[in-house]
């Protein structure tokens, strides 16, 4: 019951952050309100005994990324005459979201019609990091070196990509 | 009882990251004053009554709280500008969550947990939220509207985003030298004896001590790596626009971030809550003699305090004679130790356990402290690094050292393991 | 040592040495000779020595070595290992490849002293010694493909190893484009061998045991093109063109490559799919037939040759058709013992003529090397050794190993290529002693540099092995047993001849072989007539092979080539194309009011595509319910 | 419990989607497919936890790290963006190489 | 001319690795540190409302004050406005008058100083011809509640004693 409160919070604190994230006009608002639904479903992992992902989203996606992003924002000195004139946004969000109903529709009907049974015996130890590493070292290696080459590139290119032409 | 210790973290967590800001805040002061050859603040009191000058900290407080609020006119984002340092200190205070601050006890088949949070995510918990403190700084500085706060916030956002990398590498070597990122479990290895010497990370892992502490320095923007609030070139910093509590509340973000960071480094590299050669077990079996040891030294140094006060206490105010308060006080206290002490000592109390995780807790603050009195010691020593020596020291030095550390343990270890 | 170890290091050393000596010669400008030489002779030397524990092993023991480094394909079932292994063949293979190439290095290092890519010399050699065991240790096809590919690729290095002549780079381009077709051949084989039967595993016992499930004809071909690739490694006809001008390079690599190793490859691998060739008999025979015709072809004209590099090269590939014809009617083990005794006169033969060419100041042509015998007497024995052993005089031991295919051949009973193979031997003997009497035995006298010591030890170790290296094969006739024959253990063909006949062949052959000696004294020896033959013979310009080659092929290809690029090419395909694409460039015009190169609006679309997709999904599910 | 979290990341997803379509703001498009991804990573988790296999939780951390580096190029190239056109706007950028 | 190379220290590896210098420098705190713990009587601090300071001179920028003549002990200034016009900071308002006891002919009615504006540089002392203003109060400590109690003027000027012993102006 307690888990079901929770959760329900959570999943408004989520759903309402998002939709304030692709709403507002000034990119600061949305990536602020990102960083709240990002940490909200932070706390959605760690209710999922995910102990190991919650940290991991906290310490990458907000405590990185965003912050890379805010960092982005501050360091590009957006005024607004630099942001875009979207006068027809909210046309726009209606004729997506008119599209984009059909699809939700259907996928959560065909989720409640579906016999998912929920599995309550949880392995011990399940989403701590040592499980999670021992599976990410024993199947996933590959994948895992692909990352780290994929990091490496990115970095690079990142890098040659933000240098200064030289004239 | 029970809820009691399930609690005592929790409320020894805000302990620390509350009430230890005015004693730090004090101890920064007097040991900067002693120095610089002054004598620092002594003379705030209350009844004539200073506690060698902790008494201005705290007046200094109730001047923060009671000072007027007021934004200046030209910010607009007024909402990200009272919000940034809530978010500073928040996260600077979920920090402390973690660390563990006695061992666990084990009362009739009931673990307590002597953290906070009592997960295995330990180190990772740590580097999540001092990440995360960085936005109270970027967002003030930003929402400020003033070049020189914007300035000063992206000098933090940099150093710290920089010298993450490299405190996150170090603590790589740390981990696997200890084969886990549990900090309880980092204490209890560090119990161990290595060649007659106490296993303490900042003994075996030499190096990676070393980057850690010059990083958690950067990471908590203290001296001598504060170019984020470099008073000669960008006034105040980050916090230039901001008064009465919002600064308030910077202020003590910063102090307790400098206090987790110590916490943690006493946690990681200096033993935790553990006396060299002694573990757990052994305190608890001899927790008598440890006692009476104790009493013994308690005496011991309340006299020698009492006899450095006499003769030190130069100015004399009026109102009640201090050193006499603090004899009695003194005499009263070490009393009313002894006989409780002896009580349990004589085998009436036999909750060894708890007197030993009191033990424990009083040795994590001691350790702490004295880590405090480094940091304070180290930002009246150094000059301020200049902003590009900052970046260099940390992209160019730390990092590829934290590396090289790794790769080195990483062979010792897989050495030593194959070894075995 | 375990094996796997022993097999390994045989196979890197000199992998090993090579990379050395390339990163030093990269790295460092200035670095001593004797740093290269060492690490040469290091890698070849341990090599060497293993080599030879091994075959000791596998001789006295019957041990088979194997090495499996790593699984190089592994999908479903069907795994490729990247393995080695030493049997009997393989043994016997390394037993002398490894040695010769050793005694080579050995001479090389005084041939090339001085040379200013010195390092890079021995780089080629150390890498190529590398694909040559790679090519005679693996264990499946594709591993020996690879070291096949290997030798191919450095003899081209090294045949164009002075290439600031372009003369040079144009004998290894032809060297390696002939050879490619000749790959091309055994590339082929090794596809249809893997689709029929690779799915039991390739390598080649699985491929052997299970070699009945092709059908014959199909069997033939495969044979046929593993006989091209052979027919390109060793210089058969038609395409042996490229070996005599592979003489361009440095005569340790003509020692080495063309007489002793490389060219023995085509040899080796039919050997090695022998199991094929017992099966498809019209394709042995085939062989027989090519190998004949090439050792005569070779033969003859190297009777009119002058150059002393290209003689010899034409009497490996006259030798080489000798191994052929013994390979054809399934006489394995005599073709490889030939190849075995071949390998050491052969390189004698080679280091003696480099000998010579560096003793008289790079002088070739044996019109003008006249009167050697009292200037340079060692290389004079050694080289009358090294004639008189391939003109098969007795008791030499090309003697008892061309003996054995002659006996052979004759007891196959097809005579005409036995005929054509005694002949082929008589020329042999003409145009060796022709050369020998020529430089010789005349009333000159040259001044000669004196040889190094270096290169005169492995060239008299060579004339010892040369000269007794047949008894290890002695016959039965003269109460031998057959040892290398009791070892290899192939499939051979039972020699069914009388001793008697036998002992008739030999005589009829040596007594003719010594007729041909002394006509040829007779003709050469003490008088000038080398000078009065004529060069314009058909047979001086090598029956105008070349000639031919150029006209059939490449000029005719090329006319046929200019007519469709100008007549066809042009109306037919560009305009074609030209249309097309202007009817695309409209029909983009059209679409570009769409796609406006915004990603938003690209989303949209497939959004949009999804959302209908998902409908109509949904739609028949729910029908279907 | 599992049914309800597979909706929130639907929803979230539909979200994502929404913003990336609707909004001409590169930033909130970025951060749009950065939601898309968190809603993918969701519903993983949420199914690892139901069947007890963390092999979903690793496929979350590959796709996590994905994301970063994604947000690193995609820094660079709102500076660079933003350095030759002085605007955010998605609609700006619908040509392929430079502008001059 | 001569070119004289200068050795440059900071090179060799033990001083590029800072370590050893931060701990020197660590040092020589930490000595301070104790040496004042363990006894503050070295300290050389001013118990500051209790003690003051003992080395006030006349040439120590203090609160101004107006000389008075040595003859009639009447106001040494004549309202020449040297002073107002040489204030960097405009701090000095006078407002002149004429003097009708045939001493002289002209003396300040208004003479304010504003303290809070007063930046202490003197510079009216300096300009001043007869000697009239002076700031040699030894007074470096200013209180008020108001902001109108920084405002001294002429009575209260003329009020305050100078701690020299030249009482009056010097001018003659």
């Amino acid at each position: 019951m307690q888990n079901e409160i929770i959760f329900i919070l959570l999943a408004i604190i989520t759903i309402v952050s998002s939709s304030v994230m692709i709403y507002a006009h000034r990119p600061i608002d949305s990536a602020l309100s990102f960083m709240v639904s990002l940490v909200s479903i932070a706390a959605l992992f760690a209710l999922l005994n995910a102990s190991f992902l919650f940290i991991v989203q906290i310490i990458i996606y907000a405590g990185a990324i965003l912050s890379l992003i805010i960092f982005i924002i501050m360091f590009l000195n957006i005024k607004d005459e630099n942001l875009p004139d979207e006068t027809h946004k909210n046309k726009w969000l209606m004729f997506t979201s008119i599209i984009i109903l059909p699809f939700t529709y259907i996928l959560i009907d065909l989720i409640l019609r579906s016999d998912i049974q929920t599995n309550s015996k949880l392995p011990e130890n399940f989403g701590s990091i040592k499980d999670v590493g021992l599976t990410l070292f024993s199947k996933w290696v590959l994948p895992f070196e692909l990352v780290s080459i994929l990091l490496l590139v990115a970095l690079i290119g990142s890098v040659s990509l933000a240098k200064r032409e030289e004239k | 009882m029970n809820t009691f210790l399930i609690l005592l973290p929790l409320i020894l967590t805000i302990l620390f990251s509350l009430i230890t800001v005015p004693v730090l805040v004090w101890m920064e002061r007097r040991v900067a004053a002693l120095i610089q050859d002054r004598l620092g603040p002594n003379r705030c009191n209350i009844k004539g009554i200073r506690l060698g000058g902790l008494v201005q900290s705290v007046a200094d407080m109730m001047k923060l709280v009671q000072k007027e609020e007021f934004l200046p006119s030209h910010i607009k984002n007024k909402f990200y500008h009272i919000i940034a340092p809530s978010i500073a200190f928040m996260s600077a205070f979920l920090t402390f969550m973690v660390i563990p601050y006695a061992d666990n006890i084990k009362i009739e088949s009931t673990t307590y947990y002597m953290q906070a949070l009592p997960i295995d995510l330990g180190v990772l918990w740590f580097l999540a939220f001092a990440g995360l403190g960085v936005y109270g700084i970027i967002l003030g500085g930003w929402a400020s509207h003033s070049k020189y706060s914007l300035i000063g916030s992206i000098r933090a956002a940099a150093q710290v985003i920089g010298y993450e990398v490299a405190m996150g590498l170090s603590l790589v070597s740390i981990l696997i030298t200890y084969g886990t990122i549990s900090l309880n479990e980092m204490v209890i290895y560090q119990t161990q004896n290595f060649f007659y010497i106490p296993a303490w990370g900042i003994f075996i892992q030499p190096l990676a001590s070393l980057i850690f502490v010059v990083t958690a320095f950067a990471e908590t923007n203290r001296a001598p790596f504060d170019a984020a609030e470099g008073e000669s070139e960008i006034v105040a910093g980050y916090h230039t626009e901001y008064g009465a509590m919002k600064f308030g509340l910077y202020f003590v973000a910063e102090y307790i971030a400098m206090a987790a960071s110590g916490a943690l480094i006493v946690t990681m590299l200096l033993g935790g809550y553990q006396l060299p050669y002694l573990n757990t077990q052994d305190l608890i079996n001899n927790f008598d003699l440890i006692l009476w040891i104790l009493i013994i030294l308690t005496i011991v140094m309340s006299f020698l305090f009492i006899g450095w006060i006499r003769s030190h206490n130069i100015l004399v105010l009026n109102g009640l004679n201090e050193t006499k308060l603090y004899t009695s006080f003194i005499l009263i206290f070490s009393t009313f130790f002894v006989i409780l002490m002896s009580y349990y000592s004589f085998g009436y109390g036999g909750a060894n356990d708890i007197g030993v995780m009191i033990l424990q807790f009083v040795i994590f603050t001691l350790k702490l402290f004295v880590l405090h009195f480094v940091f304070i010691w180290v930002r009246w020593t150094l000059p301020r690094f200049r902003y590009d020596q900052t970046q260099k020291l940390g992209w160019n030095i730390l990092l590829p050292l934290s590396l090289f550390n790794i790769f080195i343990t990483a062979i010792v270890v897989v050495g030593v393991n194959y070894g075995s | 040592m375990k094996e796997e170890m022993t097999l390994n290091l045989l196979l890197l050393c000199p992998l090993i040495s090579a990379s050395f000596i390339f990163l030093l010669n990269i790295v460092f400008k200035n670095i001593r000779q004797s740093i290269y030489s060492f690490l040469a002779l290091a890698g070849s030397g341990t090599s060497a020595i293993l080599a030879l524990y091994v075959s000791y092993e596998s001789y006295f023991n019957h041990k088979i070595f194997n090495s499996l480094l790593f699984t190089w394909l592994d999908i479903g079932d069907f795994n490729i290992n990247i393995a080695l292994k030493a049997d009997a063949l393989g043994a016997f293979m390394v037993l002398f490849v490894a040695p010769v190439s050793f005694l080579i290095h050995v001479y090389a290092v005084a041939y090339m002293d001085g040379d200013k890519s010195y390092g890079r010399f021995f780089a080629y050699f150390n890498l190529f010694i590398f694909f040559m065991f790679m090519l005679v240790l693996g264990s499946n096809p594709i591993i020996m493909f690879l070291g096949w590919e290997g030798v191919g690729l450095t003899s081209y290095a090294l045949i164009s190893f002075y290439f600031h002549d372009i003369q040079n780079t144009y004998a290894g381009n032809k060297a390696f484009i002939l050879n490619r077709i000749g790959d091309f051949g055994f590339l082929s084989a090794l596809m249809i061998l893997f689709v029929e039967v690779g799915s039991y595993g390739f390598s080649f016992t699985d491929i052997f045991l299970h070699i009945n499930n092709i059908n014959p004809s199909t069997l033939d071909l495969i044979a046929i093109l593993l006989f091209v690739g052979a027919m390109g490694k060793s210089a058969q006809i038609p395409l042996y063109v490229w070996l005599p001008d592979a003489m361009a390079g440095p005569t340790p690599v003509s020692a080495l490559i063309h007489a002793a190793t490389m060219v023995t490859a085509g040899v080796y691998m039919v050997a090695r799919f022998a199991p094929i060739y017992n099966m498809s008999l019209d394709v042995s025979l085939f062989i027989s037939y090519i190998g004949a015709i090439s050792a005569l072809f070779a033969a003859v004209i190297a009777s009119r040759q002058y150059d002393i590099k290209k003689i010899l090269a034409y009497s490996t590939m006259s030798q080489l058709g000798f191994m052929f014809m013994a390979l054809g009617i399934h006489a394995y083990t005599s073709a490889l013992f030939h190849m075995f005794t071949h390998a050491f006169f052969k390189a004698l033969l080679f280091m003696s003529a480099g000998a010579i060419i560096v003793a008289f100041s790079h002088k070739q042509d044996i019109r003008e090397l006249r009167g050697l015998r009292y200037s340079a007497p060692v290389i004079f024995i050694m080289m009358l050794t090294a004639t008189i052993t391939i003109s098969a005089i007795p008791p030499f031991s090309a003697f008892i190993s061309k003996d054995s295919i002659m006996s052979f051949l004759f007891a196959s009973g097809h005579y005409d290529i036995f005929i054509l193979a005694f002949i082929a031997s008589l020329f042999t003997a003409y145009y060796m002693f022709r050369m020998i009497f020529v430089m010789f035995f005349s009333n000159y006298f040259l001044e000669a540099k004196k040889s190094s010591w270096f290169m005169l030890y492995p060239m008299i170790i060579l004339s010892l092995f040369s000269i007794f290296a047949g008894l290890l094969n002695l016959p039965e006739l003269f109460t031998g047993n057959l040892n290398i024959s009791t070892w290899l253990n192939l499939e051979d063909k039972p020699l069914e001849i009388s001793h008697t006949v036998e002992i008739i062949l030999m005589l009829i052959n040596t007594i003719a072989i010594l007729a041909v000696i002394f006509y040829t004294y007779k003709k050469y020896a003490y008088t000038d007539k080398i000078l009065d033959e004529s060069e314009v013979n058909i047979i001086a310009n090598k029956f105008y092979i070349d000639e031919i080659y150029d006209y059939v092929f490449v000029k005719s290809l090329k006319h046929f080539a200019v007519y469709i690029d100008t007549k066809i090419s042009y109306k037919l395909i560009d305009r074609s194309i030209n249309i097309l694409a202007l009817s695309y460039a409209k029909a983009g015009r059209l679409f570009s009011y769409i796609e406006n190169g915004n990603i938003r609006f690209y989303a949209l679309y497939m959004l949009v595509g999804l959302m209908f997709g998902f409908v109509y999904l949904y739609v028949l599910l729910r029908l279907s319910l | 419990m599992i049914k309800s979290y597979m909706i929130l990341s639907i929803i979230l997803f539909s979200i994502g989607t929404v913003g990336l379509i609707s909004r001409r703001n590169i930033i909130v498009i970025y951060m749009s497919i950065e939601l898309l991804l968190n809603a993918v990573n969701l519903s993983l988790i949420a199914i690892s936890s139901d069947l007890g296999d963390s092999s979903a939780q690793v496929m979350s951390l590959i796709i996590i790290a994905i994301a970063a580096s994604e947000a690193a190029l995609f820094m660079s190239l709102f500076v660079v963006l933003f350095r030759n056109r002085a605007s955010l706007d998605a609609n700006l950028f619908d040509i392929l190489g430079s502008s001059k | 001319m001569g070119v004289k190379v200068v050795k440059r220290y900071g090179d060799t590896f033990k001083e590029k690795i800072y370590i050893s210098a931060i701990f020197g420098g660590m040092k020589t705190t930490f000595k301070h540190f104790i040496k004042n713990l363990s006894d503050a009587s070295n300290i050389h601090t001013l118990s500051y409302p209790e003690e003051l300071p003992k080395d006030i001179t006349p040439q120590y920028h203090g609160v101004h004050r107006l000389t008075h003549r040595k003859d009639d002990n009447s106001i040494a200034c004549v309202a020449c406005f040297m002073c107002a016009t040489a204030c960097p900071a405009e701090c000095i308002e006078i407002v002149a008058q004429e003097r009708d006891d045939d001493v002289d002919e002209k003396m300040p009615a208004i003479f304010n100083i504003d303290l809070l504006e007063c930046i202490f540089c003197a510079y009216c002392v300096e300009a001043c011809p007869c000697d009239a203003i002076r700031m040699d109060t030894g007074i470096f400590s200013l209180i008020g509640n108001k902001r109108e109690d920084f405002v001294y003027n002429k009575e209260k000027l003329l009020s305050l004693k100078g701690i020299s012993q030249e009482e009056y102006s010097l001018a003659k």
